[in-house]
């Protein structure tokens, strides 16, 4: 991967809220890209001036033949401004980036996500030959009506638990151990959300060796490798780019990280 | 039109440079435009050994600007001569190597390291780097380890041509470029990024791991530019500019007051392309200008 | 809740003043709302005589910011303590006497000019300035001048608070906090302006007639937050924080690095209500800190 | 004048566009105010980060129970932000400021304009009760299809000059010098222009010792008195603000104004 990255200028074709506020989703004129689940784009809209000064990272949500859609919610000032895009606009975008999930179409996989961690798995879950296959526990925090779920194939099984106190949140640790036991040797486990979601996801499946891989958030300035503000220790102490070989990891890549996280979080 | 500038020995074919830190190493930005057209390729700052840099967040927004506190992460000398300089397309474009050294023998052996590599165009020392505990800043602060530190590196790097990199963080940057230009530097770069801070009033956490880093982008372009004019006015080698370089008017600034060169930092994360598109610009802006070279342009502000 | 807090001899009803040179004399804002709601008016810079400023262009937009060389035009202290001074509310909110003087000589007359004057509050010395030929700035930027102009000031103005207000063109701003906190400073201020430059590609000259400004703005926030962090941990005396501040989240975040008090500056040019807003938001703010008071949320940075 | 200046967000009522590129109409929705010929406003839409930074200042153009509207052209970054915004937008928005021209409805006015210099005059042309005491030379560079020119009263006597060359400026000069006599005594002189358009009409009333009230332009960033960034030297050495003394000047005050144009601009 790498090799086929591209800078372009794509056109605004949609900005819809999921709520009427908070949650949105964006089409953009699609370029004509191979990609993976789990991979991202830089967005800059070519209004902004130079505050907010950075891009922003996205998860690929969705990319086919009509558009290039990614799924995001207001957190600060760039994202506020990005969900005041008009049709017609046109905003700078550079992709795919990063290494995304390694996924067998033909095995049972286990989606784990938290909250805006959905947003890389709708593509996969809508074009997935045998959704049958798939299975989706999901911890939100806000109502779910905020999430493009009902969206998703009524072929997948959807575990839904809101962790908005404590209690919720054992809840859905031990719905987690629990799957994550049955696929530990006959599938595979992919996981997106907050650090602590992730931090939870990888102890439960450390503990267990169960394999699994992990899309991790992490400040970002490039996108590409260079800025090197995304740097995390790997294992043997050499540094990883979060977005030149993650944001998909495999777990054990992460344990330095999450042993970092309460530390840092 | 004609944008070539002599810097030392070096010819570059055009005034554009990327900022040390902002580039990669260089191929990173390969998918983006053709590395043969650029001026020059300034790569992430070399240490003896390859150095993790510093733990946690190390980037932050700020209003028109950024932050940092990488702390010079970097794959070391040898893997740079190993693993990448050989990709680079040294023979059509001057790469130029950014160093870092804790102490003088430092840079010392790094200097002898490259003095004899046909594959580099230059060196350029950073005693300017505010991310570091040892080296770095404290050397560009006072005009005789300044100057110590550019004779060291000149001598060990034979005929090659030295830049040395200053800090912003000084009270008279008059008197440290003169120091250095005085032990033998080839040319001056400026500014490296300011000390800075950035929190976050809720979670009540700095949002740099490090608490302090160093300020880049558009933000401090008006301080670099009068340093930039201020050097320029006080050194006869020529002077590369650096800070906030976003766009082909701001690199007609620096030159107007007084630079030779420019090298573009942040604004290329901003945009991956744009130290193509400025050099595509270069000669529509001349027109503008109504100038045929950047010698007639080069330090005319009417001041 | 109460954002009662003490600096020196004063007490302000909250943190929140306003900065010398970009609140006029007070009585301009009346149209846009109540100065009695003010924590306190910082009047435009006085001197002993009337001064014109510099000649020409004066202000230019930058990044994020602005440039200015206005060089310290005002009425003079006598026609301000006659036509400006009986018409503040100086019976509700101090008002804060911005003082420059060429020399030791004129700090002291200005200062022994206020010293009995019920109705000004405290004195703030103005050793920072980069606009002006004499005085000014380089009063400090070396630990013993800056001492000695507080020590000069601090005695002719008798029971005054005195606050001394640095300049960020220092390498170590510790030290110079230091030294006027040993002359007996009753409070530090900081930062005033950078010195910085602007240039019009096109038609080849400055910004600024003066060439060389100061530079101020939310562009400097993150070197202000880095200097009052930096003095915060340095001295005992209270610290006000100044450079960007343009939102109640802003005023936070230099409390949390420790600051007593805060000036706003120049984004009271891009809303002549923004400081009258400021005060009412900062219950709503104190709230969503979770927080009942300011005592325990300064300084109380995680770090 | 001062006692009646307000801050308000003002509502985008119409963006329009008089040549399809750079010069435009703004119409925001109505504050009450009394105001006279030659005040203006400081602009700045709420939807601005810190980039740019300031206010603009622009000449109240019309004022009336319908519509608060300014005509500007796109001279910079914040003028080319000005165009894009849309109907609805808010904009905050601080005046009347400054001292307008003095008028006497019942004299004959000769209006002096270049360029942009049309804009405070629309109002007052279109509105004024006896439209034929009204004379107006107008100095342009760009097409007059530019301005709002034919909006105006067809009673009212415009001379036009397009000021392209040396020699149409000389002419404009000369169209200038012959009637600002006649008006030397008998009427009222207005100006407004760019600064060497003022410098001309300045030297043209001083030579034949004519009064006339000339409308400054400064950068400004607060347009209420207390940056001191727009000050200029009056004539026995004192300062003026332009934002608050002026931006309406008596001509012999400009006169050290005009001593240095020659050498700032
Ligand atoms: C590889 C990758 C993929 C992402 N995919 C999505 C996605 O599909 N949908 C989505 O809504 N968001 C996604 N994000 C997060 C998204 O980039 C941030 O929410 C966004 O940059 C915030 O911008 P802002 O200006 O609104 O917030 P800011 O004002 O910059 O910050 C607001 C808050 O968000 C936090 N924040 C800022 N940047 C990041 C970041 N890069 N990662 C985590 N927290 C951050 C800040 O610390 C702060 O608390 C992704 C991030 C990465 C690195
Ligand atoms: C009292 C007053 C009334 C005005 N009325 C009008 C009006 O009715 N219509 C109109 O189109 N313009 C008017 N102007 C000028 C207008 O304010 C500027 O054109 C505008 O601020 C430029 O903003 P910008 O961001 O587009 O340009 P910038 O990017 O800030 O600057 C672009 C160019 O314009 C020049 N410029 C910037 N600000 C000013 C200024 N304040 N005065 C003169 N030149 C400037 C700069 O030097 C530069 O050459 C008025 C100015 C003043 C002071
Ligand atoms: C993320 C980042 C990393 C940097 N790393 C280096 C470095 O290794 N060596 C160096 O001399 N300067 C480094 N710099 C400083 C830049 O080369 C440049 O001097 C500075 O950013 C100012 O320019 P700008 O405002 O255009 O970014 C770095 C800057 C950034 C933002
Ligand atoms: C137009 C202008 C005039 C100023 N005049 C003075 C002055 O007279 N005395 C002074 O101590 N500081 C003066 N300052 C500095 C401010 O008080 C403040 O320290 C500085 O602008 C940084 O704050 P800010 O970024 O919030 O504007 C002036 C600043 C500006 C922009
Ligand atoms: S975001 Fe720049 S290296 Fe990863
Ligand atoms: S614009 Fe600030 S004083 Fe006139």
């Amino acid at each position: 991967m790498g090799q086929n990255i591209e800078c372009l200028d794509l056109e605004v074709l949609e900005v819809l809220s999921l709520d009427g506020k908070d949650f949105f989703r964006l089409r953009l004129s699609p370029p004509k890209w191979e990609w993976n689940t789990g991979q991202f784009v830089m967005i800059r809209p070519l209004s902004w001036s130079y505050d907010p000064f950075l891009p922003r990272p996205f998860s690929i949500s969705q990319l086919d033949n009509e558009k290039l859609e990614i799924f995001f919610q207001i957190v600060g000032k760039g994202t506020k401004l990005l969900s005041q895009l008009k049709n017609g606009d046109k905003v700078k975008v550079w992709g795919p980036l990063g290494h995304g999930f390694k996924i067998d179409l033909n095995l049972p996989i286990l989606i784990l996500a938290g909250g805006m961690g959905i947003a890389p798995f709708i593509g996969l879950v809508k074009n997935h030959p045998h959704p049958e296959k798939l299975e989706l526990i999901f911890g939100h925090r806000r109502d779910l009506s905020c999430y493009p779920i009902n969206e998703l194939s009524k072929k997948i099984l959807i575990w839904t638990v809101r962790d908005a106190s404590q209690r919720d949140i054992e809840r859905l640790k031990r719905a987690i151990q629990v799957k994550v036991e049955g696929y530990s040797s006959e599938g595979q486990i992919l996981a997106c959300g907050p650090l602590p979601f992730l931090n939870m996801v990888h102890n439960s499946c450390i503990s267990k060796q169960t394999q699994v891989q992990i899309s991790l958030e992490r400040p970002m300035a490039c996108g590409i490798g260079v800025c090197l503000g995304c740097s995390i220790p790997g294992p043997s102490g050499e540094n990883f780019q979060t977005c030149k070989h993650g944001p998909v990891f495999k777990c054990e890549d992460l344990s330095t990280v999450c042993q970092q996280i309460k530390g840092i979080y | 039109m004609n944008f070539k500038v002599k810097i030392g020995n070096l010819v570059l074919k055009n005034p554009i440079l990327t900022a040390s830190g902002t580039f990669g190493y260089g191929l990173e930005f390969e998918p983006f435009g053709d590395l043969k057209k650029l001026g020059g390729i300034i790569v992430k700052g070399l240490s003896l050994l390859p150095r993790p840099g510093n733990p946690g967040d190390r980037i932050a927004e700020t209003p028109c600007g950024m932050l940092n506190s990488i702390g010079l992460e970097n794959i070391g000398i040898n893997a740079f001569l190993k693993e990448k300089l050989p990709y680079l397309p040294w023979k059509h474009t001057p790469i130029v190597v950014n160093l870092y050294g804790e102490d003088l023998q430092e840079f010392e052996k790094l200097a002898k390291i490259l003095a004899n590599k046909e594959e580099i165009g230059a060196i350029e020392i950073n005693i300017s780097c505010p991310n570091v505990k040892k080296g770095g800043m404290q050397f560009g602060q006072d005009p005789s380890s300044a100057a110590r530190v550019c004779e060291i590196v000149k001598k060990a790097a034979e005929s090659k041509t030295v830049i040395v990199k200053l800090s912003p963080n000084v009270v008279d940057i008059k008197a440290i470029a003169k120091a250095v230009e005085d032990a033998g530097a080839d040319s001056i770069s400026l500014i490296n990024t300011i000390p800075g801070m950035a929190v976050n009033p809720y979670t009540r956490m700095p949002k740099l791991t490090n608490i302090i880093g160093g300020l880049s982008g558009p933000a401090i372009k008006p301080i670099a530019l009068r340093m930039v004019y201020e050097v320029a006015q006080t050194v006869n080698i020529p002077v590369i500019g650096i800070g906030g370089i976003a766009s082909v008017e701001d690199v007609f600034e620096f030159i107007l007051v007084g630079a030779h060169a420019v090298e573009i930092g942040s604004a290329s994360f901003t945009n991956p392309k744009l130290v193509f598109e400025i050099i595509k610009e270069l000669p529509t802006m001349a027109k503008k200008l109504g100038i045929r070279g950047l010698n007639e342009y080069r330090g005319s502000l009417y001041a």
